[in-house]
C-alpha cells in the first residue's frame, strides 16, 4: 500500500512535470516576444481588464486552500468536511471560468481575438495580435485545465461522498490536489505576466 | 501511513500570505519601476508559487527525497528552454 | 590538392581552403579514431575467442584508463571547436567595404540585383577577386542559398535580411542550390553563380540599360511620398535620414539599436514596432504596398546618404547617389 | 503454439495464460503488451521502409522521372515522421523496455499497467490518423514542420499530422513516466541502482527525455496548428512572428529525441556485449552515469541544427561549444565497450555480430556528428546528404542495430523459441553491408553540395545515388529476412531453455516465456550486475 502511494505521488509528480514543459513552450514564446517588442506588449496588456485578473486571482487562491483543507479532511478521516470542501473548491473553480467567460466575451466583441477580424487602433498592430494570441493561449490552455480540474474533483467528490477514501486511502484526492495547485501556480505567473505589464489601468 | 498532516492554522496562513502577496503586486505594478517592474512582479510571482508548492501541495513534508529531485529538475530544464533561446534573442544585437 | 580529384567539389572562394583543411584533418583525426577503435575490437574478437578451458578474466574498470579516454577526446574537441568557429567567425563578418548585391529569393526562383540595377534571374555574376556581399530576404518561405564551390550557405528568411559575404577566387561558373526545403520545385531551385575577371564583369554590367538601385529608391523616396515627414532641410515629422545607416538609434521605450539593414526594413514594412524617441507613431505602414524590390531600392537609398564623401543632399540631386564601390561609370 | 512440436508439458505462461482477441487488447500484462508494440510499430516500419525505397528508386536518375515532385516531397516527409514518430521513438522503449523493465528489476510488472495499455492504444489512435492522413492526401512538410512554409504554405494535411505526432507524443510521455517510476518504486529486494543491469540505466536516461522533451514539441505543433487554422503570427514573419523561434521549440524536443532513438539501443548493445564476452561490463559507473549525461547535455545543445538558420553568431559559438561535450559521454561508451571485450570468451552469436556492427556504425555516425558541430563545416554541409547520413549512422546503423540485437538476443525469451542462428548471422552480415552500401555514399554525396530533399540533382552526383539505391535493396532484404525467420520460429523453432545464453540478468532466471507475473516468487538479489565471473565458475565442472 505504501508503495502504491508512492508511486502514484511520484507519479503524479512527473505529469506535472510534463506539464510545467507544456506551458513551458509558450511562456518561452512570450518571453521572447515580450523582449523583442515591449511597447506592444504594455499597449496588449493596457486592454487587460485589471480587476477581472485580480479578482480570479483571488478566487484561485481561495480555492486552493479550501483544496488544501480538503485533502487534509481525506487524511484525517472526516468524510463529511471533504465532500463539502471538494464542492466549495469546484464552486470557485464554476466563479474563476464564470469570470473568463464574461472576459473573453468582452476581447472577443472588441475584436481583440486573434485572426483575420483583429482590430487594434494603436501603433504595432501586428506584434500586439501576438500578445492577444499567446493571451488567449496561455490562459485557454489554463481554463481548458481547470475545465479538466473541476469535472476531476466532482468526480472526486462523488467518490468521497460514496466512501470510496479514508485516511487509509486517499492517493486519488491527494494527486488531485496536486493538479489543482498546479493549475493554480500557472495562474499565479500568468496574472503578473499578462494584466501587469502596463502601469495605466482602468479603474 | 507515513504521510506529515499540517494544522488548519498553516493553510489559513499560507492563504494569507498568499493574498497579501496579491495585493502587493497589484499595487506595486501601478508604479512604474522602468525594468525593475518585471522583476519584482516575477519575484513575487516566484514567492506565491514557492508557498504553495512547499505548503499546499506539500512539498515540506514531502517522504521521498525523489520528489524534490524531480521537481527542481523539471524546473532546471524549463530554465535551459529559457535561456539558451535568449541567448539568441538577446545577443542578435551585437555584431 | 585534390582539385581535380574526383568526388570532391571545386574550391572558388577564398573561405573554401580553410574549410577544405579543416574537413580534411577532421577526416585524418577520425580516420585514426576508427582505425584505432575497428582494429582494437577485430583483434580482440579473434584473439579472445571462445575456448574451452579458458574462462574470461574479470575485470573491473579502471579510473585511470575512463580519465583518459574522456580528457584526451575532450582536448582534441576542443581544438576542433576552435578551428570550427574561428572559420565561421571570418565567415560570418563581412570586410567594411564590400560590392553589395541584393538577392530575393521566392517560390522557386532566385532573383538578384546589382546596386546598378541589373536584375538576374537564378543566375548571378560576380567579379573574381572582389568581396562581395549579398543581402538576402525571402518573399514566402525559408530558403536557403548555398554555393557548394565556395562552401557558404546562408538561410533566407522571410521578414527580414541575412547576409553572406565571399571572395571569388576562381572564374568560372558553380552551382547555386537552395538548400532549405521549401515546396514543390525545391530541386529546381537552382541556378548558377557566374565568376568573371574584372574586366569581363565590367563589360558585363555595362550589357545593357538599367537604373541604379539607389536612384530607384531616391525615385520611390518621393512617389511614396517619404520625402514629406522625412525632410532634409528642416526637421521634419519623422527623422532625417542623412546619416543615420549603420549609427545607434535611441528608441521610444528607452532602447539603443543600430540602424541596419533590418532595422530600416522593419521601419519601412512595421513603422509602430520600434519608434525613434521624440517622434509619434505616424507612419503608416507599408507592408503589401511596397515588394521586396522596391524595399531593397529604399535600403539602397537610405544606405546611399550615409556614404561620407559624396554628401548627402548633392548626390540626391544630381541623380547618382553615392554607391561606394558599384562601378557606376560602367552605367552611364 | 499448441500444435507445434511440444517437448514436454507446456507450463503455462504469459502467451498461453488466455485466449483471444479480448485477453489481448484489455491486458495489462507488460509483455503482452510489448508484443501488441511489436506488431504495430514492425507495421510502421514496412510502411516507412516502402517509402524510403520509393525514394531511392526516384532518386536513381538526376531527372525526376518515378514520382511526381509533389508525391516524392511527400514521401520523403512520410517516411521521416513515420520511422521517427511511429517506429525509432517507441521501438525500443516500447517493446524490449516493456517486456524487460519490470522482469528485469524483479517487479510483477510496471507501476502502473493500464497507463501502460493507454499508451499503446494512444500510439494505435496517432497511428490510425496518421495512416488517414497519408492515405487521403499526406503532408509535403518535412519531419520537421517549419514554418511558415507550414503554417501558411503548404496545402496538405499539417494539422492532421501533427495531432498524431501530438497524441503519439503523449504515449511516450506516459511509457517514460512509468519506466521512471516503476525503477524507482518496483525494484526486487536488494537490486540497487549498482545492480542493475545498463539497459535499464539507458531506458531510465531515455524516459527522462521523454518527459521533459516531448511536451515540448507537443505545444509546438499546438501553436503550429492554432497559426494554421487561425492565420496568425506567432511564428509567420508575415504577421510579426519569428520562424526561428518555431525551430527553438522544435529542436528542444528533436535533437534530445535522437537520444531516445540511440541510448535504449546502446543499453541492448551493452548487455549483448557483457553476455558473449562472458565478463562484467568495463567500467560499469561510467557506462551508467554516461547515459544520464547524455540525456542531460543533449538539452543543451538543439541550435546545431540552426548555425545557418539567422542565430546570432555568439549563440551559434556557445551551442557549437557545448555540441561537443555531448560527445564525450558517447566516446566512453565505446572504448568502454572495446575494452570490455579485452581478455573475454568470445563467441560470435548473432546479437553479438549486431553489437559489433552497431559499435562500428555508431562510432562513424558520432564521428561525423564532430563534422557537424565544427561551425565552419556546417556551414558547408548542413541540409546536405552529409547530414542524412549522419543521422542514419546514428539512427538506422545505431538505433535499429541495437533493436535487431536485442530481438534476436531476447526473442528466446519473448517467444520461448530459437531463431536460426545460421540465418540470423546472415541476415546481420547483409544489413551491415547493405547499410554501408546505401549510406556511406551519401557523406560523400554530401561534401560535393547535393542538398537533401532534392528530387532532381545534378548528373555529376549520379553515380553515388545508384551505389546507394542499390544498397538500399539489400538492406530491404536483409530486414526482411529476420522478420521471416521469426515468424517461422514461433512455429518450427527449437523450443528455447530458459537461459539459452548461460546469461545474467533476471530475465534468464525465470521460464521462457515467462509466467503472467514474471516470476514464481520474487527474486531477491545477492550479487552484482553481470557476474560472468560466478556464473561461469559454476558452469566449468559441469561441463567437464
Amino acid at each position: 500500500m505504501e508503495q502504491q502511494r508512492e508511486s502514484a505521488e511520484l507519479g503524479m509528480w512527473l505529469f506535472l512535470i510534463t506539464e510545467i514543459m507544456f506551458f513551458g513552450g509558450m511562456f518561452c514564446a512570450y518571453m521572447v516576444y515580450r523582449y523583442m517588442y515591449p511597447m506592444a506588449w504594455e499597449a496588449g496588456s493596457e486592454q487587460m481588464d485589471f480587476w477581472f485578473g485580480t479578482i480570479n486571482t483571488v478566487v484561485l487562491i481561495c480555492s486552493s486552500l479550501t483544496m488544501a483543507l480538503a485533502v487534509r479532511s481525506a487524511q484525517v478521516g472526516q468524510r463529511k468536511a471533504l465532500v463539502i470542501l471538494l464542492i466549495i473548491t469546484m464552486l470557485f473553480g464554476c466563479v474563476f471560468m464564470g469570470i473568463k467567460g464574461v472576459e473573453y466575451y468582452g476581447h472577443w466583441t472588441e475584436h481583440q481575438f486573434p485572426g483575420p477580424n483583429f482590430q487594434f487602433a494603436g501603433p504595432d498592430a501586428q506584434h500586439v495580435q501576438i500578445f492577444f494570441f499567446l493571451y488567449w493561449a496561455m490562459t485557454g490552455l489554463h481554463a481548458l485545465h481547470m475545465l479538466i480540474g473541476i469535472i476531476v474533483v466532482g468526480f472526486i467528490a462523488y467518490w468521497s461522498w460514496r466512501g470510496k477514501y479514508g485516511a487509509d486511502y486517499y492517493n486519488p484526492v491527494e494527486n488531485t490536489g496536486l493538479y489543482w495547485h498546479f493549475v493554480d501556480m500557472v495562474w499565479i505567473y500568468l496574472y503578473p505576466l499578462l494584466y501587469l505589464i502596463s502601469h495605466k489601468h482602468a479603474g | 501511513m507515513s504521510a506529515h498532516i499540517a494544522t488548519k492554522k498553516l493553510y489559513v496562513g499560507i492563504w494569507a500570505a498568499l493574498m497579501v502577496l496579491t495585493v502587493v503586486t497589484a499595487t506595486v505594478s501601478r508604479i512604474d519601476l522602468g525594468a525593475a517592474s518585471a522583476a519584482v512582479a516575477l519575484i513575487i510571482a516566484t514567492t506565491k508559487a514557492l508557498l504553495v508548492v512547499l505548503f499546499f501541495m506539500g512539498v515540506k513534508y514531502v517522504s521521498q527525497k525523489m520528489t524534490i529531485v524531480v521537481i527542481v529538475s523539471g524546473v532546471f530544464f524549463l530554465g535551459i528552454l529559457l535561456v539558451l533561446s535568449m541567448a539568441d534573442y538577446g545577443s542578435r544585437a551585437f555584431k | 590538392m585534390f582539385d581535380n580529384f574526383p568526388l570532391w567539389p571545386t574550391r572558388a572562394s577564398t573561405i573554401a581552403g580553410n574549410v577544405d583543411a579543416l574537413y580534411i584533418f577532421l577526416l585524418i583525426v577520425s580516420g585514426m579514431i576508427c582505425l584505432l577503435v575497428f582494429s582494437l575490437i577485430l583483434i580482440f574478437a579473434a584473439r579472445f575467442r571462445k575456448r574451452k578451458g579458458v574462462p574470461a578474466e574479470q575485470i573491473e574498470g579502471s579510473h585511470a584508463l575512463e580519465i583518459t579516454w574522456s580528457v584526451i577526446p575532450l582536448g582534441i574537441f576542443f581544438f576542433i571547436f576552435a578551428w570550427g568557429a574561428f572559420i565561421y567567425f571570418k565567415e560570418r563578418t563581412p570586410p567594411p567595404s564590400t560590392l553589395d548585391i541584393y538577392v530575393v529569393a521566392k517560390q522557386w526562383m532566385w532573383k538578384t540585383e546589382h546596386m546598378g540595377g541589373q536584375h538576374e534571374i537564378n543566375s548571378l555574376h560576380v567579379p573574381a577577386g572582389r568581396d562581395v556581399k549579398l543581402i538576402m530576404t525571402s518573399q514566402d518561405v525559408i530558403h536557403s542559398f548555398y554555393v557548394p564551390a565556395f562552401r557558404i550557405k546562408q538561410d533566407v528568411l522571410p521578414g527580414r535580411y541575412t547576409t553572406l559575404w565571399f571572395r571569388a577566387t576562381k572564374p568560372g561558373t558553380y552551382h547555386l542550390f537552395c538548400a532549405e526545403y521549401c515546396g514543390t520545385s525545391h530541386s529546381q531551385m537552382i541556378g548558377e553563380v557566374v565568376v568573371l575577371e574584372p574586366a569581363q564583369y565590367a563589360e558585363w554590367l555595362g550589357g545593357g540599360p538599367a537604373t541604379p538601385l539607389p536612384l530607384a529608391g531616391q525615385q520611390l523616396f518621393s512617389s511614396l511620398g517619404c520625402s514629406t515627414c522625412h525632410r532634409f532641410d528642416v526637421q521634419g515629422r519623422g527623422p532625417n535620414l542623412t546619416g543615420i545607416f549603420g549609427k545607434p538609434v535611441l528608441l521610444e521605450d528607452g532602447r539603443t539599436l543600430t540602424a541596419d539593414e533590418n532595422y530600416i526594413r522593419e521601419s519601412i514594412l512595421n513603422p509602430g514596432a520600434k519608434v525613434v524617441s521624440g517622434f509619434k507613431p505616424i507612419m503608416p505602414t507599408f507592408q503589401g504596398l511596397v515588394t521586396e524590390d522596391q524595399v531593397n531600392a529604399l535600403l539602397a537609398y537610405i544606405k546611399s546618404l550615409s556614404k561620407p564623401a559624396q554628401g548627402t543632399v548633392g548626390a540626391r540631386a544630381s541623380g547618382e547617389p553615392a554607391t561606394g564601390t558599384t562601378p557606376m561609370n560602367q552605367v552611364q | 503454439m499448441a500444435t507445434a512440436v511440444v517437448p514436454t508439458v507446456e507450463r503455462e505462461n504469459y502467451l498461453n495464460a488466455q485466449y483471444g482477441i479480448k485477453s489481448w487488447l484489455l491486458t495489462t500484462d507488460h509483455k503482452r503488451i510489448a508484443l501488441l508494440y511489436l506488431l504495430s510499430v514492425t507495421f510502421f516500419f514496412f510502411i516507412g521502409g516502402f517509402f524510403a525505397l520509393l525514394i531511392r528508386l526516384e532518386l536513381l536518375t538526376p531527372a525526376g522521372d518515378l514520382v511526381q515532385a509533389d508525391t516524392y516531397n511527400k514521401l520523403f516527409t512520410m517516411h521521416g515522421q513515420v520511422m521517427i514518430f511511429f517506429f525509432l521513438i517507441p521501438v525500443v522503449p516500447a517493446v524490449l523496455g516493456n517486456f524487460l523493465v519490470p522482469i528485469m528489476i524483479g517487479a510483477k510488472d510496471l507501476a502502473f499497467p493500464r497507463i501502460n495499455l493507454l499508451s499503446w492504444y494512444l500510439y494505435i489512435v496517432a497511428g490510425l490518423l496518421m495512416m488517414h492522413c497519408m492515405l487521403t492526401g499526406g503532408i509535403d512538410t518535412g519531419w520537421t514542420f517549419y514554418t511558415p512554409f507550414s503554417t501558411a504554405y503548404s496545402n496538405t494535411k499539417v494539422v492532421e499530422a501533427g495531432l498524431a505526432i501530438f497524441i503519439a507524443g503523449f504515449s511516450s510521455i506516459f511509457t517514460g513516466l512509468n519506466f521512471i517510476v516503476t525503477i524507482h518504486r518496483m525494484r526486487a529486494p536488494g537490486m540497487t541502482w549498482n545492480r542493475m543491469p545498463l539497459f535499464l540505466w539507458a531506458m531510465y536516461a531515455t524516459s527522462i527525455i521523454q518527459v521533459l522533451g516531448t511536451p515540448v514539441v507537443a505545444i509546438t505543433i499546438v501553436l503550429v496548428a492554432l497559426e494554421r487554422l487561425f492565420h496568425v503570427g506567432v511564428f509567420d514573419p508575415k504577421l510579426g512572428g519569428d520562424p526561428l523561434l518555431f525551430q527553438h521549440l522544435f529542436w528542444f524536443y528533436s535533437h534530445p529525441a535522437v537520444y531516445i532513438m540511440i541510448l535504449p539501443s546502446m543499453g541492448v548493445v551493452t548487455e549483448i556485449i557483457a553476455c558473449f564476452s562472458r565478463k562484467r561490463i568495463f567500467g560499469y559507473q561510467f557506462v551508467a552515469f554516461s547515459s544520464i549525461a547524455i540525456a542531460v547535455l543533449g538539452f543543451l545543445v538543439w541550435a546545431h541544427h540552426m548555425f545557418v538558420a539567422g542565430i546570432s553568431l555568439y549563440s551559434a559559438l556557445v551551442f557549437s561549444f557545448l555540441s561537443y561535450f555531448v560527445a564525450v559521454p558517447s566516446a566512453i561508451k565505446v572504448f568502454n565497450w572495446t575494452a570490455t571485450l579485452y581478455k573475454g570468451s568470445i563467441s560470435y552469436t548473432t546479437p553479438m555480430l549486431y553489437a559489433f556492427g552497431f559499435i562500428g556504425l555508431f562510432t562513424m555516425g558520432g564521428l561525423t556528428g564532430l563534422f557537424l558541430a565544427a561551425l565552419g563545416i556546417d556551414v558547408h554541409v548542413t541540409d546536405t546528404y552529409f547530414v542524412v547520413a549522419h543521422f542514419h549512422y546514428i539512427m538506422v546503423g545505431g538505433a535499429l542495430m541495437g533493436y535487431l540485437g536485442g530481438m534476436h538476443f531476447w526473442w528466446p525469451k519473448i517467444s520461448g523459441r530459437m531463431y536460426p542462428e545460421w540465418w540470423g548471422r546472415l541476415a546481420a552480415l547483409v544489413v551491415f553491408l547493405g547499410f554501408n552500401l546505401t549510406f556511406f555514399p551519401q557523406f560523400v554525396l554530401g561534401y560535393m553540395g547535393m542538398p537533401r530533399r532534392y528530387w532532381q540533382y545534378s548528373p555529376e552526383f549520379q553515380i553515388l545515388n545508384v551505389m546507394s539505391t542499390a544498397g538500399s535493396t539489400v538492406l530491404a532484404v536483409g530486414y526482411l529476412l529476420p522478420m521471416i525467420y521469426f515468424l517461422w520460429s514461433m512455429r518450427y523453432g527449437k523450443p528455447a531453455p530458459d537461459n539459452p545464453w548461460n546469461a545474467a540478468g533476471l530475465e534468464w532466471q525465470t521460464a521462457s516465456p515467462p509466467p503472467t507475473f514474471n516470476f514464481e516468487e520474487t527474486p531477491v538479489v545477492t550479487w552484482e550486475a553481470y557476474n560472468y565471473g560466478e556464473i561461469d565458475a559454476k558452469e566449468v565442472p559441469v561441463e567437464r
